[in-house]
């Protein structure tokens, strides 16, 4: 794990006076942690995000940026596979025009280009701190089985082995994680994996109050996972605090 | 660590088993100063026992001391029975005595807002610098029947397995006063108050170690520390059966949540999960605490055992085999053997009719109960059964026969019965009427004597069967 | 279809209100044939009975008949206590006698198998072709308090506005047992057999016309005619309530499926759709049927109204409270004007302790009990509470006062309540030991004198509410 | 609705020795019903597969059409999204082949070319005959839902609109029926047309034992739905009635 620059991104964000990390900088934090995330990089203008789509490789996905937007897709901030330069120019300027009428009160906005990643399926790992017990972590399907069903398995940390195999099982939905539908079996090693790096990175970080990760894409036994959206909440400090971090750096 | 692991120890050693114990409060009256100290002397606690109440010469028979300061000998525990205001006075002189650990009944401090969290935490420094510990404040007491400790009438003398730790006042008379006519027997049950020094983990430590405790039920609203909790919790269950009745689910709400997962994961999900990873059973109602307890107790699992059942009422036997589904049993399908012999016994009629055994009031009577007994060493023997459920309908065979006379035949017909293998579970319905309900609790009492566990309805005993039966299934430990 | 309706009705009147009864295999033993007739006349049934029974003069002071052909009146109905073998002649000369409908309670047709079930057909036909009607064969009889029919001692001579069909004896007998002890009044209850001739559907069809009952209590296993029941169950639920308890949940499986449909929808799912569909009650267990009809027939729903708890256990009010949830029962939010009252009374304070109240026992008995009388008729009059569920934990009471006179008073104290826009709910916890069940069967039946339902916990009084409360977000009907 | 066509179809599946309607046949059967399937055609070789699926319109589903194989993905006997003439005639032959290895009775085996619907909410649309009660309806979500869940919801015949709505809100996935995510709400007045539709069939037609719609594509308010598979099952009668059915005819 790559701790100064993990933070690094968590000053630069005190610096910006919020405590929500956008996506593009918690997935880099999990790829400090050692995740494993689609390529992603920043543009500030049309020109620049199709240079980055080409070297990321099209098909592509466009993604607003900023401090000031939390809820990317009320901001109509994301647009999916995206083929061509044409394609990524046009998007480009459609999601800051968005952007714009979305949140009137930031003029600098920027698009996150990123690697499409293949879909497959849909798992949530969260983490929130309970008031008494610490950090939680949920995991559950993504999509209808967390939203509609509410379909996870909580677990108090710190986790040994057989909890996480038991959060794998104890849901409705298990069965998808299984052989089923001639769909092959899943990588639940990958999976188990990701959710000990999780952990490492909640317990090494105090300030780190909540995660999503939704959707982690989970691929078939030997194939890993991706995680490709991720949004990290840090503790409210006061500003004097943060202050008090910028200066010592 | 392990010095505050002794010295916890000791204090709830003298919590529970004092040598000796000063009364604070104590009275010649009926109100409960002189009714903590009545009952002791009632339930042959054999230590010393010290009253204190400057306005007394003799309490009960017993020199009354103006102060705890005036007792010429050593103090083990104090029980604190005064208002709130002098309780800090009174803390800081037991401390000062040397008490190792002080029960504080009054209530009036944090739980009432005001000055009363200071106070508090005066009283927790005071302690501290003392190494005394305190159990309450807010709370009635503490039984142990090994000891003589009690805290209200008609308590069992009988110790068994069982320890129970209550936030409610309440809920540990319930556990007292409910628990033995329930057939249920405790060594210990505490009211442990507003926890403003010994907390829920210190109580699961202690009873994690202690030698008389087998299973732990526990009443929990809140707890101050989670992380010091979650450990004990793991240690105890790790070590004895936890049974957690958690009130209060109503999310705190005091934290705002930006992410998904804390939209999910409500406050009450999250001690769900805690009892889950820990392996702790989860109830949610007394009644649940109490069936499962009893369970618990009396009922041992038998590995790939499965159910028998057998009593008076057709349509009660059907719901009972439904009933079994939904509490993941599964009825034995008993052997060759024992379908003959049940056959020849005119109970299965040609295979039909062999479990559950559908047997009239007439049949559980005939021969003085013998055709019962019989029925039910046949069941025993077979090895495809693990647990067998009795059930009598009481007043369909009062319209029979004498219901007192032929229930106490029927159940001495048990005496017999090879239990290693075994489990016998009974249970006795009955309509409520007064004079049904005293020939239930004689009947009751009888089982009982032969570590029989008796429930009221069919589906209490299969849910109790289940929590044993089904208890490797679940996860954690 | 008229005239069949109106034959149905006639058989079915005669069967609960018979102008004469002939008791075939009437005796002066104590077996069953002595023992019907002995209920009938104990029961203070007024119509004629005539015992039949060719070895005897006279039966219980009554002349006896050799056959039902020797009597020279009309007979209404006959109830047959022969053995098997005879029941078809016997049958044979009822019909030709002209009688209305025969119950049969012998055991012994197609239940048996062999010859049982064309001895069945045979009789059915031969009581169609003279217009008579069958219960049974296989069933315990007939309750029905207003014109003296009974099946067993100790049964309550109160009608109410339920009745109950079961197709099973034993909970047909349960119902007459426990139903009056908990407060449940029937006007009928029927025991229906095998169901040869009259089945499910003629009891809904005929009790959803009848006047005295408004709710339809019913344990079924199965029907012959699935679509006559569908009919006669949409026809009863639209116009009663209708309660039922389906037992023998496991598939028939007698056919084979070859689509998704056929494996989803097993047969107990496509019974729960019944109920759904036709806005049917349906509950699991016998406690459970006995809980609903108790809410159903004591508690009247109360639109938007809500629900206010009060009683002694802080622990058992923190559960109360999570079951609210559970059962999706709102707790009211006092009014301002209730709050200060309720302030002033000494038993909220400052705002706190408003809903559930936590009304300690000393509490509970200040004042004689009117303090707690005071609290109820704030919580009566304030607009926000449709439901008061309250709670007394009789054995902590007993601490402190003479249970028995501090209980009547509380009781007493509700008399003066306003109930047209409130429900009371009584909760009565106790310990099982038989002195305070005494105490407890004693203040039920003051409860019920004032109407007002009580339970054994908190939960059930809950449950019971939310029956009620819930019932129209229920879909059906 | 046609009911000489639907008897005619029960006749061929009889003289098959047959009371599974094979998939073509069931959705024609619907059709006749009045309700809206996918084109389909069926093709003995693969210059008649090719010149249908011009016909149709590319992409199409090929499917193994046989008395024989009732179930079609078992056999490797369906293929979906082919766009042109020779991924067309290529499936052909892969389906042929396929059958062949997986039943071996048989050399007649035909492939069905269907329009390819465009996705949407999956619904699935049963009925059974309860041995007791008669016709019973089951509706629920498609896939997970029907196959890890079991969230269905049935009633017994005849329905009420009201019964039908009812069976709409109980499901616990119902909310995917209302505007849910982005999604407009579904074309509910269409669904409950449907299951009419099918109630007629079965009231009509005693000798249907089972039926499985499994998908319909239930698209948004106003755009209807499509029944993409279905399946219906007769009862079992003599062979001797069967005789008698042909020799009417």
């Amino acid at each position: 794990m790559n701790k100064e620059k993990i933070q690094e991104i968590f000053r630069v964000v005190r610096a910006n006076n919020s405590n929500v990390i956008p996506e593009v900088f918690s997935k880099q934090i999990f790829e400090y942690a050692g995740v494993n995330i689609p390529k992603q990089e920043i543009s500030s203008t049309e020109d620049e995000a199709v240079y980055l789509a080409k070297k990321i490789g099209f098909p592509v996905v466009l993604k607003i940026h900023s401090f000031q937007i939390v809820h990317k897709s009320d901001a109509k901030g994301v647009l999916v596979g995206l083929k061509s330069s044409d394609e990524v120019r046009e998007g480009f300027r459609e999601i800051i025009q968005n952007a714009a009428i979305y949140n009137k009160t930031s003029d600098k906005f920027q698009v996150t280009v990123q690697e499409m990643a293949e879909p497959a399926t849909e798992i949530i790992i969260g983490m929130k701190r309970d008031e008494i017990f610490g950090p939680v972590i949920l995991f559950g399907l993504g999509g209808v089985w967390v939203e509609v069903l509410k379909d996870v398995s909580l677990r108090v940390l710190p986790l040994t082995e057989r909890d996480v195999e038991l959060m794998f099982t104890e849901i409705k939905g298990t069965s998808l994680l299984e052989k089923f539908r001639g769909n092959e079996a899943r990588d639940l090693a990958s999976l188990k994996n990701l959710i000990f790096q999780l952990q490492n990175l909640v317990l090494e970080f105090p300030e780190i109050n909540e995660i999503d990760l939704n959707p982690v894409f989970l691929y078939e036994k030997g194939h890993g996972n991706i995680v490709v959206d991720a949004r990290i909440v840090l503790n409210t400090v006061s500003s004097l605090y943060i202050e008090e971090v910028i200066s010592i750096e | 660590m392990e010095n505050t692991l002794t010295l916890l120890q000791e204090s709830l050693d003298a919590a529970f088993k004092p040598k000796s114990i000063a009364i604070i409060g104590a009275s010649n009256g009926a109100r409960l100063g002189g009714t903590e100290m009545r009952l002791l002397l009632e339930s042959g606690y054999d230590g010393q026992i010290y009253p204190v109440n400057p306005k007394e010469e003799i309490i009960q028979g017993h020199k009354s001391y103006a102060s705890i300061r005036d007792i010429p000998h050593e103090v083990d525990r104090a029980s604190v029975i005064v208002p709130a205001k002098v309780v800090p006075q009174v803390i800081k002189e037991c401390a000062e005595k040397g008490v190792k650990v002080v029960q504080i009944y009054s209530a009036g401090f944090s739980e009432m807002g005001g000055d009363g969290e200071r106070l508090e935490q005066e009283m927790v420094t005071t302690a501290r610098e003392h190494n005394m510990r305190i159990i309450g404040p807010n709370c009635i007491g503490t039984y142990c029947p090994s000891s003589g400790l009690n805290f209200t009438k008609g308590a069992s003398t009988i110790s068994g397995n069982i320890a129970f730790v209550s936030q409610s006042g309440g809920i540990a008379f319930d556990m007292v006063s409910r628990g033995h006519i329930t057939g249920i027997h405790f060594n210990k049950i505490i009211s442990v108050g507003n926890c403003i020094d010994l907390d829920h983990a210190d109580y699961l430590e202690y009873l994690a170690d202690d030698e008389e405790t087998e299973i732990i039920g526990f009443y929990i609203e809140s707890v101050k520390n989670g992380k010091r909790f979650i450990d004990a919790l793991k240690k105890a269950a790790s070590k004895k059966k936890v049974v957690i009745l958690k009130g209060g689910r109503t999310a705190t709400g005091s934290q705002s949540v930006a992410s998904h997962t804390g939209n999910v994961a409500g406050d009450y999900q999250v001690w769900e999960a805690l009892f889950d990873q820990t392996g702790a059973i989860s109830v949610k109602s007394i009644d649940k605490m109490l069936t499962v307890l009893l369970s618990l107790q009396k009922i041992s699992p038998i590995e790939s055992g499965k159910v028998a059942i057998v009593g008076n009422g057709g349509g009660a036997t059907v719901l009972a085999t439904d009933y079994c589904e939904e509490v993941n049993l599964e009825l034995a399908e008993l052997s060759n053997l024992s379908a003959t012999s049940l056959d020849q016994l005119g109970v299965a009629d040609g295979g039909r009719n062999t479990n559950p055994i559908d047997m009239p009031a007439n049949q559980l009577a005939a021969e003085e109960g013998r055709l019962f007994g019989s029925v039910m060493k046949i069941l025993a023997e077979d090895s495809e059964v693990g647990y067998i459920l009795f059930h009598f309908n009481l007043v369909p065979i009062m319209n029979y026969m004498d219901l007192e006379s032929i229930v106490q035949k029927m159940i001495t017909e048990l005496e017999s019965i090879d239990r290693t293998k075994t489990n016998l579970v009974a249970v006795l319905r009955y309509n409520g009427e007064p004079e049904v309900e005293k020939i239930r609790y004689k009947a009751m009492k009888l089982l009982e004597s032969q570590e029989i566990p008796t429930f009221k309805a069919i589906e209490e005993g299969l849910a109790g069967i289940s929590v044993i039966a089904n208890q490797s299934l679940k996860g954690g430990r």
